[in-house]
């Protein structure tokens, strides 16, 4: 998928790709100086473009399709993935999937909003649109990391929750409050961060934490600004004000207060660069880990609390 | 309780045609406006249970003259500056607050159910539709942390759209903070029982409107988290009449009993009483 | 419906019922030595026939249509009753019900299972066949019992769990271990009552208690008469043997001490007497209440785990 | 682990031809038996595992040298004197136990998975089915006990049909008595883990086999509460093929993963690690 605010940074990736295979071929090709001169220019369009990403914009990059998913996160962050399955009631949802995990020499639970990159894949795990089953698989397996007094790492990237019927009928409404109830009693650390679509109700209910954090192009909304437009301008099309005015993106969050730490992607996104993205979350997901660590369960619990206290602006008089 | 809603008509001469009727959303039946006000907005035809102030709501359910507000004075800021082409939300707060004399979508107090101590917080749909926002949050939290503090069970009635947009993300994590209040109410053992009306969906019914310990709806209110546009557009058919009522939440396991508006504050009476009852 | 060993029981009572009727009708119809000696003969044939029922007689009058039935018990027994519906997970089962409830001047919570009188009855309640539906309600209701602190009144009377497709989807063996698992640990008395018909595991999923009461007429088995005579024998006609071999019969189970008390039925069974069985049943409900009142909290938990400890019979060679 | 089954076989030089092959139960393959025995009874052509004893089940399971059996001495007893057609329970317990060389269907003990410490019960289907009756919850009951004591993981691999008619109500009662100790467990903050073998139903499913922290089942094994023909009967209708294989059950959410024989150990000492892991 092709970004038309990223010009024409695919065709000049493109050339660079043709050139390193000519020269891979062909040692001695002359395509030296047109390679460090795509480079440079590529260079700086990133810097033109993703230094200065519109609200809308950053929607966009954080729905990219070759965004890492929660799969790619753990293939590259974890030495270890044992997928726990199911919720004990009703099935195994695949729009949320989650296990035991180690990073490092940590020991974690990991959960998180499962997308696909093919419409199979897709079509699996709903597009990362969660159903009850898939909260209450996750309220499950955070109880075990309590049981087992390991800290809980929620990867939130998800449209929102799945509005089917069936879904509705299994208490999408209570899977999630009650998610939002028991999260905020875990006696271990959670560390949420935000890896592309914090949809709405869909994404807090995996969400509630000690430390939240998100990558700098994720958006994280109490509505998509498709919904927020045809709801208040009576126009899906006004989408990109709606994003403006909702202050979906890191940078406006954390202003407000509302996250805790932005993880800066490298230089044209997350989608152009696996590597140095799994690096930087690898390394702040262990920061998180070490600083929580110290911290006792009630204590824990107790600061929580009061963190979700804070949340709001309001006056009295 | 035959005073209802009668205050606040004074008498008047000459009363327009249309003024004299109420029109059943449910059903469309045409009741006298005055049949429909004694009977507590309620459809004499279909038992469609309309929305209603929260004064109208605490005058049903609280003892008279034991109502205590609490954090009467939490009103709206507007943290995100936010507008949208017919107006700020600084306005439109402000123009809702003169309209309804409210300060937000939710009032909140202590007061008595037939001698019983009780926390209440009580929203009111005709405040940007009871939505969910900065100061409704903290309202509903203060509200169930008094209730911990004094050991008095907690009810919450929602009426409410969802989240409010107008403050962005912070309305989304006032899911989180209500949920955090009625967790410690939990661990507290303190009795916390949710009235459902005509509408709880959203971002309400998908954090303390599910989580009672009883939960309790009115007849025929619209229960649901997604939109049945949104729905019907995800799964390309059309739903059955009876999809997120009530009825359908109840059959579906989520509520504990429907309970006619008439009924609620003896039914509330009588269920409280069973509290480490003797 | 007529049990053959009753003998001529109903038709002497259909001539009882018609003279009674024609002495309110005519004052001076010469009926009274004929009832008088109409009721001695009842009388004694149901002393014939009840005090030296065998088992799967007994089985017979355990799953007598006419016996009174949970809602009967409520109705008779509890000033006051507010049900409350739902697992909060998929359904409502109607197999199980319960509610706040009023015994005299205590408060209890009562489950149980409730059969049907009529076919309609019988198809909404599955026959008092609970779903995993059912027993997450019950369980939800236990919990709700603890958190107010009031105790839990139990009543067993269905033919087993549910044994459909739906009912394995949904785990109803989760459902039934979940509610033995969690049942050892409620701190609020829990008395357990086999009022009919004790189906193996679809009872014993709400049937953990601190005190279990058997009416007199009642059975409770590992598994059905019939089923094991298939198995066994491999003929389920034998399942009067079956019957016989099992013990199902409450005063071969407290013999074996498995129940705490048989609460005697009127002559002639519960289904004769609606009023008399209702009275020894309420009785007995506030005998153990009282008593129970005054065990604390953790002496409760503690004792019912030793209860169970205690049952099994083996050697150690 | 290539001794595999090799010990209880002494050479002959005269092999019957029907001892020559094993038929698999699910797939009908015919495998040789030494190929069969050395893959640890798994058909190599279905991947169905086959039911194997006690003993088979440590040696994959536990490092050698560390078993130590707790309460073996605990033996059937016959409280109701329970007689069918073909004779007693009393001869039938005592012909089972000369046969397999077992005093009950489950084998307890404490002992090592890559040097670290558990207490594990194996229940073998040779004995009566694998059925629960009072020696066998007792064991069970005691293992969890044990483990609770010295807070060591507890680990139960089920094979059972469910309970023993033959100790009737007793029988049922031990899914609650087993079930108090899980409870025990689960609050005492001791990992429970469960491991579901061909095949786990009845009685057993419906008590401690299903509430592990993690459950963990073999590939393909037979997973249910009610028979499949009984359920045939009720719904008047054929079941899947699939219905109750442990493939059906992770589906369903009551699976935590299927896992292969061969990696049985090795994951449990995985998941073991992350219990309190620093
Ligand atoms: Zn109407
Ligand atoms: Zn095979």
């Amino acid at each position: 998928m092709n970004l038309d605010f990223e010009k024409n940074m695919p065709e000049i990736e493109a050339k660079i790709a043709e050139l390193t295979k000519q020269k891979t071929t062909d040692p001695n090709a002359k395509v030296e100086d047109q390679l460090t001169d795509l480079q440079k220019q590529l260079e700086s369009l990133k810097k033109e473009v993703y230094s200065s990403l519109t609200p809308w914009q950053t929607v966009q990059v954080a729905r990219h399709p070759n965004r890492p998913l929660l799969r790619d996160y753990i293939a590259g962050i974890c030495g270890e993935f044992i997928e726990l399955h199911g919720d004990r009631y009703f099935g195994d949802d695949q729009g949320i999937i989650g296990g035991f995990a180690t990073i490092e020499d940590r020991h974690v639970m990991i959960i998180g909003h499962q997308k696909g990159k093919t419409l199979e894949e897709n079509v699996k795990t709903n597009f990362g649109m969660a159903t009850p089953d898939g909260y209450r698989k996750a309220l499950r397996l955070m109880k075990l990391a309590e049981k087992f007094k390991i800290p809980i790492v929620s990867f939130i990237d998800t449209p929102g929750a799945y509005p089917g019927a069936d879904a509705e009928a299994r208490g999408q409404a209570e899977a999630i409050a009650r998610n939002l109830t028991e999260m905020s009693q875990i006696e271990v650390p959670i560390i949420v961060i935000v890896t592309g679509e914090g949809g709405s109700g869909g994404a807090l209910g995996i969400g509630v934490g000690d430390v939240i954090l998100m990558l700098s192009n994720s958006v994280y909304s109490v509505i998509s600004p498709e919904g927020c437009a045809s709801i208040l301008w009576r126009d899906g099309s006004k989408a990109p004000e709606a994003a403006e005015a909702l202050k979906v993106t890191a940078d406006s969050l954390s202003k407000l207060g509302i996250i805790d730490e932005i993880i800066p992607e490298p230089l044209g996104g997350a989608h152009r660069d696996y590597e140095g993205t799994l690096r930087v979350v690898k390394q702040a997901l262990l920061k998180h880990l070490n600083i929580l660590r110290r911290v006792s369960e009630r204590k824990l619990v107790e600061r929580r609390f009061e963190k979700y206290c804070r949340i709001g602006r309001f006056k009295r008089r | 309780m035959g005073w209802f809603r009668k205050k606040e008509k004074p008498p008047e001469v000459v009363v327009a045609k249309e003024d004299l009727w109420t029109i059943c959303p449910s059903c469309k039946a045409h009741v006298y406006k005055d049949e429909w006000d004694k009977n507590f907005c309620v459809c004499p035809q279909c038992n469609f249970h309309d929305k209603i102030t929260f004064q109208e709501r605490l005058d049903i359910l609280i003892d008279p003259g034991t109502f205590r507000e609490i954090n009467e004075e939490v009103t709206t800021a507007d943290p995100l500056e936010f507008k949208d082409d017919k107006g700020s939300y600084a306005e439109k707060a402000e123009s809702t607050k003169a309209k309804t004399n409210m300060k937000e979508a939710v009032v909140t107090g202590r007061g008595k159910i037939h001698g019983i101590r009780v926390v209440i917080s009580v929203m009111d749909f005709r405040f940007l539709g009871g939505s969910l926002a900065s100061g409704t949050g903290e309202k509903i939290l203060l509200a169930s942390e008094y209730a911990l503090r004094h050991a008095y069970p907690y009810i919450v009635v929602s009426a409410s759209g969802g989240a409010r947009m107008h403050e962005g993300i912070i309305s989304l994590m006032q899911m989180a903070k209500t949920c955090a209040g009625i967790a410690r109410l939990k661990k507290g053992g303190i009795p916390y029982i949710s009235i459902l009306t005509d509408p709880t969906t959203g971002g309400v019914s998908a954090s303390f409107a599910t989580m009672g310990d009883i939960n309790i709806a009115e007849p025929k209110a619209l229960i649901g988290f997604a939109g049945r546009r949104v729905i019907e557009e995800t799964i390309k058919q059309k739903l059955p009449d009876d999809f997120q009522t009530a009825e359908y939440v109840l059959e579906h396991g989520f509520i504990d009993q429907i309970v006619n508006r008439k009924e609620m504050k003896n039914f509330l009476y009588k269920v409280l009483r069973y509290w480490k009852a003797k």
